[in-house]
């Protein structure tokens, strides 16, 4: 399998990306690891014009502690943050999360901004994002925004990310007590059901991949929360759950709950 | 474009169209043709290399976006006729049948091994859900793993 | 793969049923569709450039209006081709008033694909088929109520 | 002075393909080469208007297009096996052309071929090509292609069906005793249609020498000489003598690369028409859509039981996909290798099966390993447990009852069964009796008692197994419709200075031949194992051979290399008694030399090999040389059997089977390499679990496949499988030189019963007493949630 032919531009700065993808726009891929985009064009299922490779940018790779929050680069990888001290001491749920994804081989190449950029509603750290109430930061023509992870994700594989715009960062508030719960689709291991909760004294927080077309905060199972796992039988409520070949929307809303009993048990 | 990498320490420098994934650049231009093609969805880790000392998947990899990087493939990884503790394991364990998905299998146990010199029987076999095998039943293979770590210390 | 949905509109059903089977209309609040060129009454050639995650293509052929009932329901047919594979969608609108000038819209269908697309993308194709209804929806309830 | 059978002698194979110099198919690059890629149908069932290549010749590094119209219309590959139909018409066999004409009916049926100097070339301009297309309607469930109405596959009949088939005893007497019997145990079900997936894709390069007028074939094939026959006899109408076929390393086959494909000789034919060599090698997807698919049958079957929990009777009715065309093997799998199976090791006195075969809009269906007799097991094991369960019996008990005695094919007679064939010796209870003890099966049913006290749900299967293998008597396969032999042929060169090179028509591609031969080769001939090479897979090297599939290599091409070695000592005996001035009476063989019997006076293999080429003092009338090619034919199939069982955990919350332990007693007679033998039987119960749990190829009511890429068509992977715990029991087969029975396909074949049983045996509490394979996680949750409804 070959791609359909493409020019690629390796970007050294996130200016010239911008830039470079506000030119060329609908006809533009931005590439870091590529383990989202490079096996769709191979299908060719995906043809940009351009691929502007951001992996080589510098500053985009580090994990920092900064006013509080754990600032996760958009081009650390899956294995970088699962392995990651910071991560593991104060975003223990992050480094679990990362942990799932894939297999060996893609944590060591795909990278976390890809990953959310892509908004497979399959993806593992939808869930975690939205249950860690990260900021997804962002850079385009008009500037930086700081997006809320619960504004971020607005269907399937659609984002609030303009034409124009590259995910640099994801800041975590830290998280003393979450997990992440996840039941695997047996063929391509992405998440049937992906369930993250972060537990805060009385109160919870939980996300949720997979179900939908797009990753939700189950916020029925938040308000409903009192301290045990009986909460979780509102965890679909409200949402169009999705069905496929592996698991029909019964099912499926099934998982949703078990696997939110097991988090907010957990 | 031009890429220029090291490939089993050695330098290479090439004019390779973008859509060159690096697997293919491997085999076609290389003639390193130990590094198989199993399937088009990054899932069958056949083609298994080490990137900068770690394990990745030279189909979903373009060629140019490996220029400057080490690259090492299963050729790299015996010393003369020496074969190296890993592959030494396999042969020894009978971790191989048809051999077409040993050399990904090599160099994914590369990588787990690096990272955890003692693994268990179960992070061996979780270390390896990236790859798949369709003779062996992944008993020997995971044997193999397992032996190899007592064969590095 | 079957579809259905339905979508409250703020508007009263007369509104909806016009713009609804609008052409300038249509080729605007559709997602994706670049170019909607009238063959005939309510027959037109369509293109549409669908750019969604792992999915990019560009889509040509036809969308057809059927079985009009004024102002209750339609039929819109697409059939549409690809370099990755084809659709085939039959999806049926039923305009229903509500009270406060609110128009309840129901769509119940049936959409195929083949080729490279069905065997990527079919596990999807329902969520995809939320995701384009939602910014459809949305995007047309603008178009009405601007 | 060292023996080797029986030893667990590493591979000598292993080096090359430890360090990257394996040499695959698609490996080799030829001077001059091109690629092709296909144009393929996204419909399974269209008429083809137009098609428009105009584009696509016109492209960048196109060569040419081929079209059907363009010549490889009028060639079509042939299918190797004919199964009428019971009424004694003939079975209906439709031309399976090399590119689609007027029509396609599966989907990713080629309909054009691009070819270009590079393989991304081929697949741009393939894009290019402009088909137009009118969509039929299609049909994939193999029942519902039999309904009234049913599109029809192939328009020159009247209904789908390619054939109706059935064997064993007279329905009527069989219904009667069903009628009769104390107890009835009913299965409906469906053996899903699976993917074979060899890791590497098929791959083939053609190449036309215009000088020579002769042709090479590359391929990714199991039988290099089958499918050169196939090509030139019948695909092509080449001469075979001008025809050499190589396969060097076959990445994993399973049943899929034994067949002629349509890309193989549309290659060849194309090669002679550019006058350029010209490779193609599939893609996962393309493999998805083009390698045949295994199983496939729609099943209903009745089991009756007297009240001591005996069998009385069994009656079966299927339905069995051919796909759209009829490949290679395929009329033979669900007929002689699939009900001759029935009898599996019970003494059931009455058997009927019948099997309707129709063409369906899919890729062809044909032999997955195992190869009908998997799909024979699962249906006797499942009817078997399930009919403990009704009955109150402990399904160990009930497979005690019913096992046919114990018989060694020499002493006692071969058992003839109700379904023709003559079982060659076995001893079946001692397995069961094995496995038993190695689970702590009273120990497991306390345990499991326990667990479920505590809400977790443990299960035991248990599944034992015979089958047919040992690819066949030519002699009986022929009277079954086989349109070829089944011999195999052995040649032995010993070199002058006593070396030695085997020629095997077997193929390796996993197996390790190069291994075990050899370990029999040296210990019959009392040499090194480093003096006995093996050589495979080159037509022009071998002289002929029938491949490697259903579980024959050893056991046939084994035999027919022992032919060959026996000649060798005969010739060899002559040779040495001349040198030794001693009759051949008066000597004998033993550790690589003749000596005279009773005296110290000899002379080694090496000199005898040496005096056989220099042949200055020697025997008078004898010819010189010690080469000598042989064909063996057995004289029966072999029959390996064994005792499979598995334990799971099913999570009550999410329905996910966990496989605990798996035990595996197989019977396959004499061993060689005992480390091989186990590497076999690991892989092949592997694939047996993929079945169970995981594996399943989907068509939708379209046509279109919904598994067609790993991201949806599921298979085992390491962190899936806890190690597989074997151990074996020796009968051997009486019939051939090495009582060897064959060991490849017997995980595939005793394994999927035993997990599946082992699922129902954890839910049966609940009232759970079937489900659907592969028994996914919303399978058996959803099976739980019925019962509870």
């Amino acid at each position: 399998m070959i791609p359909a032919k493409f020019d690629y531009i390796k970007a050294t700065s996130l200016d010239q990306a911008i830039e470079l993808l506000a030119k060329h726009g609908f006809d533009a891929k931005v590439v870091a690891g590529g383990h989202s985009l490079i096996p769709a064009m191979k299908l060719r299922l995906n043809r940009p014009a351009v691929l502007i490779d951001i992996k080589g940018i510098e500053g985009l790779d580090g994990i920092t502690e900064e006013g509080g929050h754990i600032v996760v680069g958009a081009n650390c990888t899956h294995n970088q943050i699962a392995s990651s001290e910071l991560v593991n001491q104060h975003v223990g749920i992050l480094a679990t999360t990362a942990r799932t994804i894939g297999d060996v081989q893609v944590r060591n190449k795909g990278t976390i901004g890809g990953s959310l950029a892509h908004a497979d509603p399959a993806a593992d750290y939808p869930a975690t994002v939205l249950a860690c109430e990260a900021i997804i930061e962002v850079l385009g023509s008009n500037g930086q925004r700081s997006i809320p992870a619960v504004d971020f994700f607005t269907g399937m594989f659609t984002t609030a990310l303009e034409d124009d715009e590259i995910i640099t960062a994801v800041r975590f508030p830290k998280v003393a007590d979450g997990n992440y719960q996840k039941f695997y689709q047996s063929a391509s291991r992405f998440a049937v059901v992906g369930v993250a909760t972060v537990k805060n004294g009385s109160s919870v927080k939980v996300g949720i991949t997979g179900v939908s077309d797009s990753p939700y905060r189950a916020t029925a199972v938040e308000q409903a929360y009192d301290g045990t796992g009986s909460a979780a039988e509102h965890a679909v409520d409200g949402v169009d759950v999705m069905s496929d070949h592996f698991a029909n929307a019964e099912y499926r809303a099934h998982l949703a709950k078990v696997m939110v009993k097991k988090g907010l048990e957990g | 474009m031009r890429v220029t990498l090291t490939v089993n320490g050695k330098p290479y420098s090439d004019d390779l169209e973008p859509r060159t994934l690096l697997a293919h650049y491997l085999r076609d231009t290389l003639n390193l043709t130990g590094t198989h093609v199993g399937c088009d969805t990054s899932n069958c880790g056949a083609c298994t290399i080490l990137m900068d000392g770690k394990a990745v998947k030279s189909c979903t990899i373009l060629a140019v976006q490996a220029d400057g990087s080490e690259i090492t493939t299963i050729e790299g990884m015996a010393n003369g006729g020496e074969l190296h503790p890993i592959q030494q394991a396999f042969k020894e364990n009978h971790g191989l049948q048809c051999g077409f998905c040993t050399p990904g299998m090599v160099m994914t146990a590369a990588d787990i091994l690096q990272n955890n010199p003692n693994p268990t029987e179960q992070e061996v076999r979780h270390g390896l859900e990236g790859n798949f095998c369709r003779c062996t039943g992944y008993h020997n293979i995971v044997k193999s793993v397992l032996h190899a770590s007592e064969l590095i210390k | 793969m079957k579809i259905s949905g339905k979508h409250i509109i703020e508007a009263p059903v007369e509104a909806v049923w016009q713009k609804i089977l609008d052409p300038a209309v249509l080729e605007r609040v559709t997602p994706g569709i670049d170019q909607l060129e009238k063959l005939a009454a309510d027959r037109y050639k369509a293109i549409a450039d669908i750019r969604m995650g792992p999915v990019k293509g560009r889509f040509t052929g036809s969308l057809a209006i059927e079985d009009k009932v004024a102002p209750e329901s339609c039929t819109i047919v697409l059939d549409q081709k690809s370099k990755i594979g084809n659709v085939k969608a039959s999806i049926t609108l039923k305009l229903v008033p509500l009270a406060d000038h609110q128009t309840a819209v129901g769509y119940t269908g049936e959409a195929r694909m083949s080729g490279m697309l069905a065997r990527m993308g079919q596990r999807l194709l329902g969520g995809v088929v939320s995701t384009l209804a939602k910014q459809f929806f949305s995007a047309f309830e603008k178009e009405v109520n601007g | 002075m060292e023996t080797y059978i029986g030893k667990p002698i590493k591979r000598r194979e292993d080096n090359r393909f430890l360090t990257g110099k394996g040499r695959y198919t698609d490996d080799i690059k030829l001077p001059g080469m091109c690629h092709a890629a296909f144009v393929r149908s996204p419909y399974a069932h269209a008429k083809i208007l137009r098609i428009n290549t105009e584009a696509a010749r016109n492209a960048e590094g196109v060569v040419t297009v081929f079209t059907a119209a363009d010549g490889p219309g009028d060639f079509g590959v042939p299918c190797g096996w004919q199964v009428n139909f019971k009424n004694g018409d003939t079975m209906r066999e439709p031309q399976h052309p090399l590119l689609a004409k007027d029509k396609v009916r599966h989907l990713g049926e080629p309909v054009a071929v691009v070819i270009a100097a590079t393989m991304a070339l081929a697949r741009d301009a393939a894009e290019l090509v402009e088909v137009d297309y009118e969509e039929l309607p299609a049909v994939t469930n193999p029942q519902e292609a039999m309904a009234a109405g049913a599109p029809l596959v192939h328009d020159a009949w009247e209904d789908n069906a390619a054939f109706d088939w059935c064997i064993g005893n007279d329905r009527a007497e069989v219904e009667a005793a069903l009628k009769d019997a104390y107890h009835v145990t009913e299965l409906e079900f469906v053996n899903q249609r699976l993917a074979p997936n060899a890791i590497e894709p098929r791959s083939y390069i053609a190449d036309y020498d215009v000088n020579a007028d002769k042709w090479t074939l590359y391929s990714s094939t199991q039988n290099p000489h089958l499918i050169r026959l196939l090509l030139c006899a019948f695909a092509l109408g080449i001469p075979e003598h001008k025809v050499r076929v190589v396969s060097y390393d076959v990445g994993g086959g399973f049943g899929s690369k034994i067949y002629h494909y349509t890309e193989e000789a549309l290659l060849i034919w194309a090669t002679k028409e550019i006058g350029r060599p010209v490779k193609w090698t599939a893609d996962r997807s393309e493999a998805f859509l083009t390698d045949a698919h295994g199983r496939d049958h729609v099943v209903k079957s009745k089991m009756g039981f007297d009240k001591d929990g005996k069998i009385v009777a069994h009656l079966t009715d299927e339905y069995c996909a051919m796909g759209a065309y009829l490949s290679t093997f395929a009329p033979a799998i669900p007929t002689y290798l699939h009900g001759t199976l029935f009898q599996g090791l019970y003494t059931t006195p009455l058997i009927h099966l019948n099997v309707v075969a129709p063409f369906t809009h899919t890729v062809p269906v044909d032999a997955y390993r195992g190869a009908g007799r998997p799909e024979a097991t699962y249906l006797i094991e499942r009817l078997v447990s399930k009919a403990a369960k009704e009955m109150g019996i402990d399904p160990a008990e009930i497979r005690f009852k019913n096992f046919i005695p114990a018989f060694d094919g020499v002493k006692q007679p071969g058992y003839q069964t109700q379904v023709a064939l003559q079982y060659d010796s076995g001893n079946y209870a001692p397995t069961l009796e094995k496995a038993l003890e190695i689970v702590d099966y009273k120990g497991f049913r306390q345990e499991q008692a326990e667990a479920r006290k505590q809400g977790k749900l443990l299960g035991i299967g248990i599944s034992t197994w015979i089958e047919g293998c040992g690819i066949a008597p030519s002699a009986v396969v022929g009277a079954l419709g086989a349109r070829a032999g089944l011999y195999e042929v052995g040649h032995v060169r010993v070199q002058p200075t006593g070396k030695v090179t085997v020629f095997t028509g077997t193929h390796s591609h996993g197996q390790g031949h190069e291994t075990v031969f050899a370990q029999f080769v040296a210990d019959r001939l009392g040499i090194p194992i480093e003096d006995v090479d093996i050589a495979h897979g080159d037509t022009n090297e071998v002289a002929f051979g029938m491949g490697t599939y259903g579980s024959r290599s050893l056991a046939v091409g084994g035999s027919a290399i022992v032919k060959s070695i026996d000649k060798v000592l005969e010739k060899g005996a002559k040779i040495a008694a001349h040198k030794l001035e001693a009759a051949v009476e008066d000597i004998e063989y033993a550790q690589g030399k003749w000596t005279v019997k009773g005296t110290d006076k000899s002379i080694s293999f090496g000199d005898v090999s040496l005096t056989a080429y220099v042949p200055h003092d020697y025997p008078e009338g004898l010819e010189p040389g010690l080469d000598f090619s042989s064909f063996y034919d057995p004289a029966n199939f072999t029959f390996p059997f064994g005792t499979h069982i598995a334990i799971v955990e099913v999570n009550a919350d999410t329905g996910k089977v966990t496989l605990k332990r798996f035990v595996a007693v197989d019977d396959v007679g004499n061993v060689m390499n005992p480390m091989i033998v186990d590497g076999q039987i690991h892989g092949g119960v592997v694939q047996g679990i993929g079945q169970a749990l995981l594996e399943e190829v989907v068509y939708d009511d379209h046509g279109q496949m919904l598994t067609g890429s790993y991201m949806d068509y599921a298979m085992p992977r390491a962190d899936d499988l806890p190690f597989i715990e074997t151990d074996r029991t020796v009968t051997p087969c009486p019939h051939n030189p090495l009582g060897a029975k064959g060991a490849g396909e017997a995980g595939t074949i005793g394994a999927t019963p035993a997990v599946v049983n082992a699922v129902v045996d954890a839910l049966h509490h609940l009232g759970v007493d079937d489900i659907q394979m592969p028994l996914t996680p919303q399978r058996v949750w959803a099976a739980m949630q019925n019962v509870q409804r």
